[in-house]
């Protein structure tokens, strides 16, 4: 193999956002890409210091240890009112939280409703990773029909255990609402378009547009007991048919963002 | 400074908001509901923020992340809607960053009633929350009282970093007395002195990044977050402990008693004082950390102690373990919404200065119940 | 000194308004007061009473089970309280709702037809304010222009057209020529 | 002729999930077999010419571990600053 | 009956499943998922009644309302999980219908970590819900244990219908130890023994309407509940107490721990027995009623009382409540998911033996922060 | 007025199912009706004696003291799941809950929600006043904007209090649910339709079709400071139009069993 | 010719809403200004002919106070179970 | 008679089903015995223990500083328990991935090269059987039968095909022919 003698440009390199740390996630998943994304956009923007992260409890708990900006960590599912303080308080900084669909779409459900309905004027990143990765891949709200995990081991049983709940749908029918989209974060062509979304969420909050919520799906090799290249084949076929990519509410204030950047 | 009639509810509300409160989250519970109607109005009018949270969980939680930013927060409620803020709290006291709970206590369990009790006790003084944390309390008993410890409680949260608690019931909610407020300040973050506390989250312009987070997953840190939470309390433990006395010069018989039980007692006291009974009262306020020694110093001069509380006793354990052993202590208590009349104290005073104090060998409690159950049989109409 | 008062009615006649009167009062005249409602799931009808205490020094408890004074102005408070009121204690009876015999005698019942005298200056609503005249003429517990101050303070501002007729209806209240009720 | 590219995988944060190698059209990317990293994985690396610098590899990369290069054809002066020798 | 080698978690899910659990709601945490997990399977195996709960606070609704019809229903949880609980807990307390709750204590406060923790005993014990309640605590300390009590807790629950919990930390969820399961029965509702509670709610056919409430509007009557959970309550205490000795004979020094930190004090007074130091242990299983009697039944022939435990010193007080003044009582405590190894505990039985024992004036938690303090420089690596 | 001296036939009168007491309620507080509409569906289908109430927190708490069936009483906001509870013990027993607009759509969101994804098999009937009846006229997620509550007393301010919460929309998006309509109680014509749907909700609950619930819109002249007469204008007005009267969600099965009734 | 009708209103139930007297056809209701009911409210009662039991009143009525009764034409015997007479 | 074992490696090797191993063969010989893994987000890689204890008595503490067995599969571990193994303890390493000077005299070290057994038999997941077959040569603390049996109940039925190759590993380990480690 030769080894270029000309000059080289650097084209890609790990934001300087991301803190020197090497993460706890599984090798291949996907949080990491999350994170990366979420970084190199506060980096564009340039208001890596006006930014508050609010973390969750799930795999992401540590997010805060990645992404070298001003934090808190709320309780199981609380994130959006922790966020909805700090916001408040703070009108002039950007505030997102990072929660996963456990915390997001089950235990936080009427936090996220709420915030959503009042046209909170944050930015949520939902990971829907179909499960509960931090204690051990139980099942999830979000977990499709027939997936078996360690509390369905039978597999998700729609008729005792209830049907998977779309959370980018169901929260795009509250007014309060000004962006929600879908994105996946399974190959580069749709983390491309993960990361857009992301900088456009953001950029409804910086003009105080409302709520914006990107959700993502994302991969848990670890706990769908598949290898990471596996995992990016199990999204595609199990999860975008029960979780179509999309843009689920984008009101016209917003539209005209996305026309210009 | 002008005496104006306040009730309860309104006088913390607005003493708070005159200290420089920048936030008010909070739910609707009876007998709390006012304070919360009072903010509505009055923060808006202020250009502060007031937000109705969905619930207390979400209140609790909006109060924590505006509490992170180094921003003066409350929050208030009553029976279920503390039960339903116990993490929150515990998250909070982890984070060691501090706010005012205001908590008007009705009649539990469960839902109970709306009348006014004191059988949050426990749970506000022995921990509610999960894990090892600490938190001040103070029960004022008087309007002024309710406007001066909430004037405290900020400082000592802010001070302490640490939960502080104004413990009332729905008696001091909801009653009037004359009360001189505090002058008016701007909200705490917009004081022209105020600079933001060096652990706030506000971004990290201009410094290294701050994080406020209540998880330490080595045990190690973990122990050594407990030690320095544990190691602080001690010495507030020392230092700010609050109480009244009343006639205690020469009591032979101590009444002990907190918020509205305690003035209810002090009635009782001042007719047995005129009949002649050694009696006086001791009157707690900061029931977290319990001024211990005062009454321990009382033990002496003490023939028997008479705990009296809107619940079933719970502050009269803590007591017993105080001043046990070296002085009888006995119970009297109205429970479940019903508030003792002074005559009900006047004859537990009575009985007990009549009586010899190494008498009687059944526990206190039952003999109280029996007591009570005789009272309840007569006065089925009157309440 | 310490004289505990009850005002007890239904929902709509205004006894809390007229105990914070009076609390108002008793403050201006630089008295130790306290004001103590009824509460609850208010806007089931129903009865509501306040009890105020003044006194010269700090007071201790808000409620008293034997008042000094009452205020009765329907059936079931003067029928809950009569039993109440201390001995040589006074009870004022709204006379116009209700009328039946007296049931001690070791206490000072006026009987007064407050809602007619109310009616005949304006407004049924008035009730209220006649009762406390006629109550501050038998205890002389205050001055009648403290109480007339504490008005003006305590009506909101957007009532101020009521101010005079109810000036009024404390004046009649004051003024009214009764009789000790006599029992059987 | 394709862009000619380079890339260096951070072998500390590497866990060898092998995304990046999977998703490099030019199959110019490896697990190495015989270097372990603190953590105890073996690093990706890159073998062969071809690399086109597409930056796949590294925007699939969950660790952000990589850093890819592009040979400098158009302005070398202006450029120096963010320049790399090997 | 066979021995199996059981895990703590999953002993207490069989012995449910086994004694006719109906019904278990609950919601994953760490570390007590795994008794979650066993649930999903078998019971969904024996064609019970599973289901994950989208939250604690729903869980514990879901068991108030499966209870209400007289089914024998579970949860389990830990830390944040349970304070979620706080206020469901009160309300089924005030409604007097029984069920079991399992917590597996972690470290707090806040999220706190993982590992095992005794810290949320004064939540579990004073109260952590709003209201004058009483719950049964049933802490083992084994395997075996874990087995006997859960199947206690049941009857008891039952019996009393009262709220009971088994009480115990990570360690005791996730070790194993050989244990002896009860025999498999039908769920309870099925056997054919079963009658209905006779307030059992389940459509009124047959019978009067059944109304399961906790708001009783009337103070009068609330405090009636009140009273009646209280004379309840008071025979309990007398009825319902169990721990467990050893070597405490001829023991000077007697040792109270419970859980874990009972097992882990064993282990030491064991090699402290063998250096011939007089020392036993006392062991509360019951921790709400707590075994006082018993305890104070040693009070004359201690020399000192050393409490150990994985908290800052929460049972401690409650000990220096029953037996102070007369004894010496000291604590040890490790904190944060940090477990004391059995040598720790030597050295105090060993410190204590050695010293004269009014000497020290010190706080006995003052003086254990401190010699903890030091301990925590030296072990900075063997953790 | 001539008193009719023919025989004369009985019409209508008290349902049997309700209890011999008087109402808390306020005078021409429109929970009285719902509460009858839905003793005379018990009566007609026969079930009085195999259903059990889940009541809530909120002016309607003492409704199990109005009908005389089982009733149990759920901490505020979490009927749902203790009718989940419920039901899951007595399959074959009808269950429902009686919920509040603060009670169901602000506390309890979380709680509606999973039991609607889940299609738990119980039935909801969901009293819209707009506001928080029972502790006094205090805002709910339902107000709408403008609405002076006695916690928004300048009015329902939506960039601050955000959007009214339009839960039959919301809920009908989920895949568990089968029955979702709202009814207006303010007139005689739109109460004989709200009887229909309660039965309709029962009927889908006897037959195990899943999760059903029947909101509807409700007076209550004490808070909303009108009379009664001028409070069924004032829901026309103001609250029709932001809650439109509609069915939401109607699985074939269900308009099947609408056919034959 | 219209059905001919009568109501009765409990009045221990009644609360004078009046609601049934906004919503009746035939305007045969009103506000009785002399009696009190124990709970304290002048409860409704029908005055004049006309009342068509259309069973409106007793729809709307909150407290279910209200009894139709229907002038029994069709088949007297049979329904005789369920007559009233006054 | 107690006697603590400590089995610590990466989390793939493993080490807690090794100890369950070992623990239910205690239990088939009737002693008392514990089992306490290491726990928490098992998921994220890194190592993992367990503790294994048994004894003659009703058992204490689950846990123990100082162990008088220790297993080490992989070198963080050799590092973490060297030191804490009780003096004439006994501490059998994977000498396949590791090497190094031992530190401590005064306990019994034993170098086994067991995942290249485990190799050459199968498979490297036999690691640590191979490496427990060693312990129990040296302990001498249980009968390898008890083991083998423990072995055949703690396997899942799924993976029975596997067991011969376990048995051999346990037996290989058992019957290695290894000089104690001398330090430096
Ligand atoms: C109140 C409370 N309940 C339960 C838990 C335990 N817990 C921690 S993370 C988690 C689930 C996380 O799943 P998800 O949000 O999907 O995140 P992921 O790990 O999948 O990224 C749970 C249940 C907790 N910490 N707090
Ligand atoms: C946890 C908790 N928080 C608050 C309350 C106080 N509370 C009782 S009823 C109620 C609101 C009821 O409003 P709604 O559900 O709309 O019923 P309505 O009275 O309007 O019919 C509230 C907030 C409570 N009982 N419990
Ligand atoms: S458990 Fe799943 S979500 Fe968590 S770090 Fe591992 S792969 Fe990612
Ligand atoms: S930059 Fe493109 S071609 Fe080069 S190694 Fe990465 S994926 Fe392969
Ligand atoms: S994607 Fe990143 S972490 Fe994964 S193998 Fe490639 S360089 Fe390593
Ligand atoms: S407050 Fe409103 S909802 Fe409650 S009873 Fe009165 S009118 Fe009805
Ligand atoms: S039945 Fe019809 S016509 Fe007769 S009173 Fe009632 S509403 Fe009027
Ligand atoms: S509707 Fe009913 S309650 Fe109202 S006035 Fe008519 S009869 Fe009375
Ligand atoms: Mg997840
Ligand atoms: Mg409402």
């Amino acid at each position: 193999m030769d080894i270029p003698n000309t000059n080289l440009q650097v084209v890609y390199q790990r934001p300087d956002v991301l803190t020197k740390v090497v993460s706890h996630y599984c090798p291949g998943c996907t949080h990491g890409i999350a994170h990366r994304l979420i970084a190199e956009v506060l980096n564009e923007l340039n208001i890596v210091n006006n930014t508050i992260g609010v973390a969750s409890v799930g795999c992401s708990i540590f997010s805060y240890n990645y992404i070298d900006i001003d934090f808190t960590e709320a309780p199981h599912g609380r994130a959006p009112a922790m966020a909805t303080g700090v916001k408040r308080m703070l009108p002039d900084k950007i505030v997102f939280t990072y929660q996963g669909d456990g915390d997001l779409a089950s235990i936080g459900m009427g936090e996220i409703i709420h915030a959503a309905g009042r046209g909170e004027n944050i930015t949520v990143f939902f990971i829907n990773n179909a499960n509960y990765g931090m204690t051990g891949g139980q099942m999830a709200p979000t977990s499709v029909p027939g997936q078996k995990t360690t509390s369905s081991p039978f597999g998700r049983d729609v008729k005792t255990a209830g049907y998977p709940i779309q959370v980018s749908e169901l929260l795009s029918h509250l007014e309060g609402t000004s962006y929600i989209v879908r994105r996946s974060l399974h190959d580069s062509a749709n983390i491309r378009k993960a990361k857009k979304a992301i900088r456009t969420a953001i950029e409804v909050q910086m003009r105080c547009l409302g709520f914006s919520m990107v959700e993502l799906l994302s991969t848990c090799p670890t706990n769908w007991g598949v290898n990471p290249c596996e995992a990016q084949d199990w999204l595609v076929e199990n999860l975008i048919p029960v979780y179509p990519i999309g843009d689920y509410k984008v009101i016209p204030e917003v539209a005209e963002i996305r026309v210009k950047g | 400074m002008t005496r104006e009639l306040l009730k309860g509810n309104l006088a913390i509300a607005e003493t708070a908001i005159r200290v420089g409160l920048d936030a008010y989250f909070g739910y609707p519970i009876t007998p709390q509901t006012e304070l919360l109607e009072w903010m509505s109005r009055r923060m808006v009018e202020e250009e502060r923020v007031f937000l109705q949270a969905e619930s207390e969980l979400a209140a609790i939680n909006m109060v924590y992340g505006a509490a992170c930013t180094g921003a003066r927060v409350m929050t208030s409620s009553s029976g279920p809607g503390i039960s339903l803020m116990m993490e929150g709290i515990s998250y909070i006291a982890a984070t060691e960053v501090p706010f005012v709970l205001v908590d008007v206590m009705r009649a539990g369990p469960g839902l109970g009633n709306i009348d006014a009790a004191q059988s949050d006790y426990n749970q506000i003084i022995h921990g509610g929350g999960h894990g090892d944390y600490h938190q001040i309390v103070l029960a004022p008993s008087t309007i002024q009282e309710s406007i001066d410890y909430t004037v405290l409680a900020f400082d000592l949260a802010e001070k302490y970093r640490m939960v502080t608690v104004v413990l009332i019931d729905g008696i001091i909610g909801q009653m009037m007395e004359p009360g001189i407020l505090p002058e008016m300040k701007p909200a705490r973050t917009k004081q022209p002195d105020w600079i933001p506390p060096k652990w706030a989250v506000r971004g990290k312009e201009g410094h290294d990044r701050h994080l406020l987070t209540s998880i330490h997953m080595s045990p190690t840190l973990e122990e050594g977050l407990n030690l320095r939470l544990l190691k602080q309390w001690r010495e507030i433990r020392l230092k700010e402990t609050r109480y009244k006395e009343y006639y205690l010069d020469d009591a032979e018989i101590v009444v002990v008693g907190f918020g509205t039980a305690g003035r209810v007692a002090l009635s009782a006291v001042r007719t047995a004082r005129s009949y002649g009974i050694k009696v006086g009262l001791f009157r707690p306020i900061s029931l977290r950390p319990f001024p211990e020694e005062a009454l321990e110093k009382l033990v002496d001069q003490t023939k028997a102690f008479l705990v009296v509380e809107m619940n079933t006793g719970q502050m009269y354990k803590d007591i017993k373990k105080i001043v046990s052993n070296q002085s009888r202590v006995e119970f009297y208590g109205r429970v479940g919404g019903v508030i003792p009349f002074p005559d009900e104290i006047l004859s537990e005073i009575r009985r007990i200065s009549s009586m010899s104090y190494q008498s009687e060998n059944i526990d206190p409690i039952d003999a109280w119940i029996q007591r009570l159950e005789d009272i309840r049989k007569t006065e089925a109409v009157g309440r | 000194m310490q004289m505990e008062i009850v005002i007890a009615g239904f929902g709509g006649q205004g006894v809390l308004f007229a105990g914070t009167v009076l609390a108002r009062a008793a403050m201006i005249k630089k008295f130790h007061v306290t004001w103590f409602p009824s509460y609850g799931p208010e806007m089931r009808g129903g009865t509501a009473n306040c009890t105020v205490i003044i006194a010269d020094d700090e007071i201790g408890s808000p409620i008293e089970r034997h008042p000094y004074g009452v205020i009765a102005l329907n059936l079931p408070s003067w029928d809950k309280y009569e039993s109440q009121v201390v001995s040589n204690g006074i009870l004022i009876v709204n006379s116009s709702l209700i009328n039946r015999d007296i049931r001690r005698n070791d206490i000072k019942t006026f009987l007064i037809p407050a809602s007619e005298i109310a009616e005949h200056i304006a407004d049924r609503r008035l009730t209220n304010m006649v009762a406390l005249g006629a109550f501050l003429a038998k205890t002389q517990i205050l001055p009648l222009d403290a109480v007339q101050q504490a008005f003006k303070f305590t009506l909101p501002k957007r009532h101020h057209k009521l101010l005079m007729a109810n000036i009024q209806a404390l004046d009649e209240g004051y003024n009214i020529e009764t009789q000790l009720a006599q029992g059987i | 002729m394709p862009v000619k590219g380079w890339i260096e995988v951070d072998e500390v944060y590497c866990k060898a999930c092998e995304l990046c190698v999977n998703a490099c059209p030019a199959e110019v990317l490896e697990i190495s077999k015989d270097r372990l990293n603190p953590t105890g994985y073996h690093p990706v690396q890159l073998v062969g010419n071809g690399c086109t610098s597409c930056m796949i590899c590294a925007i699939i990369c969950p660790e952000a571990a990589i850093t890819v290069f592009r040979e400098n054809v158009l302005s070398r002066e202006k450029k120096a600053e963010t320049e790399v020798n090997h």
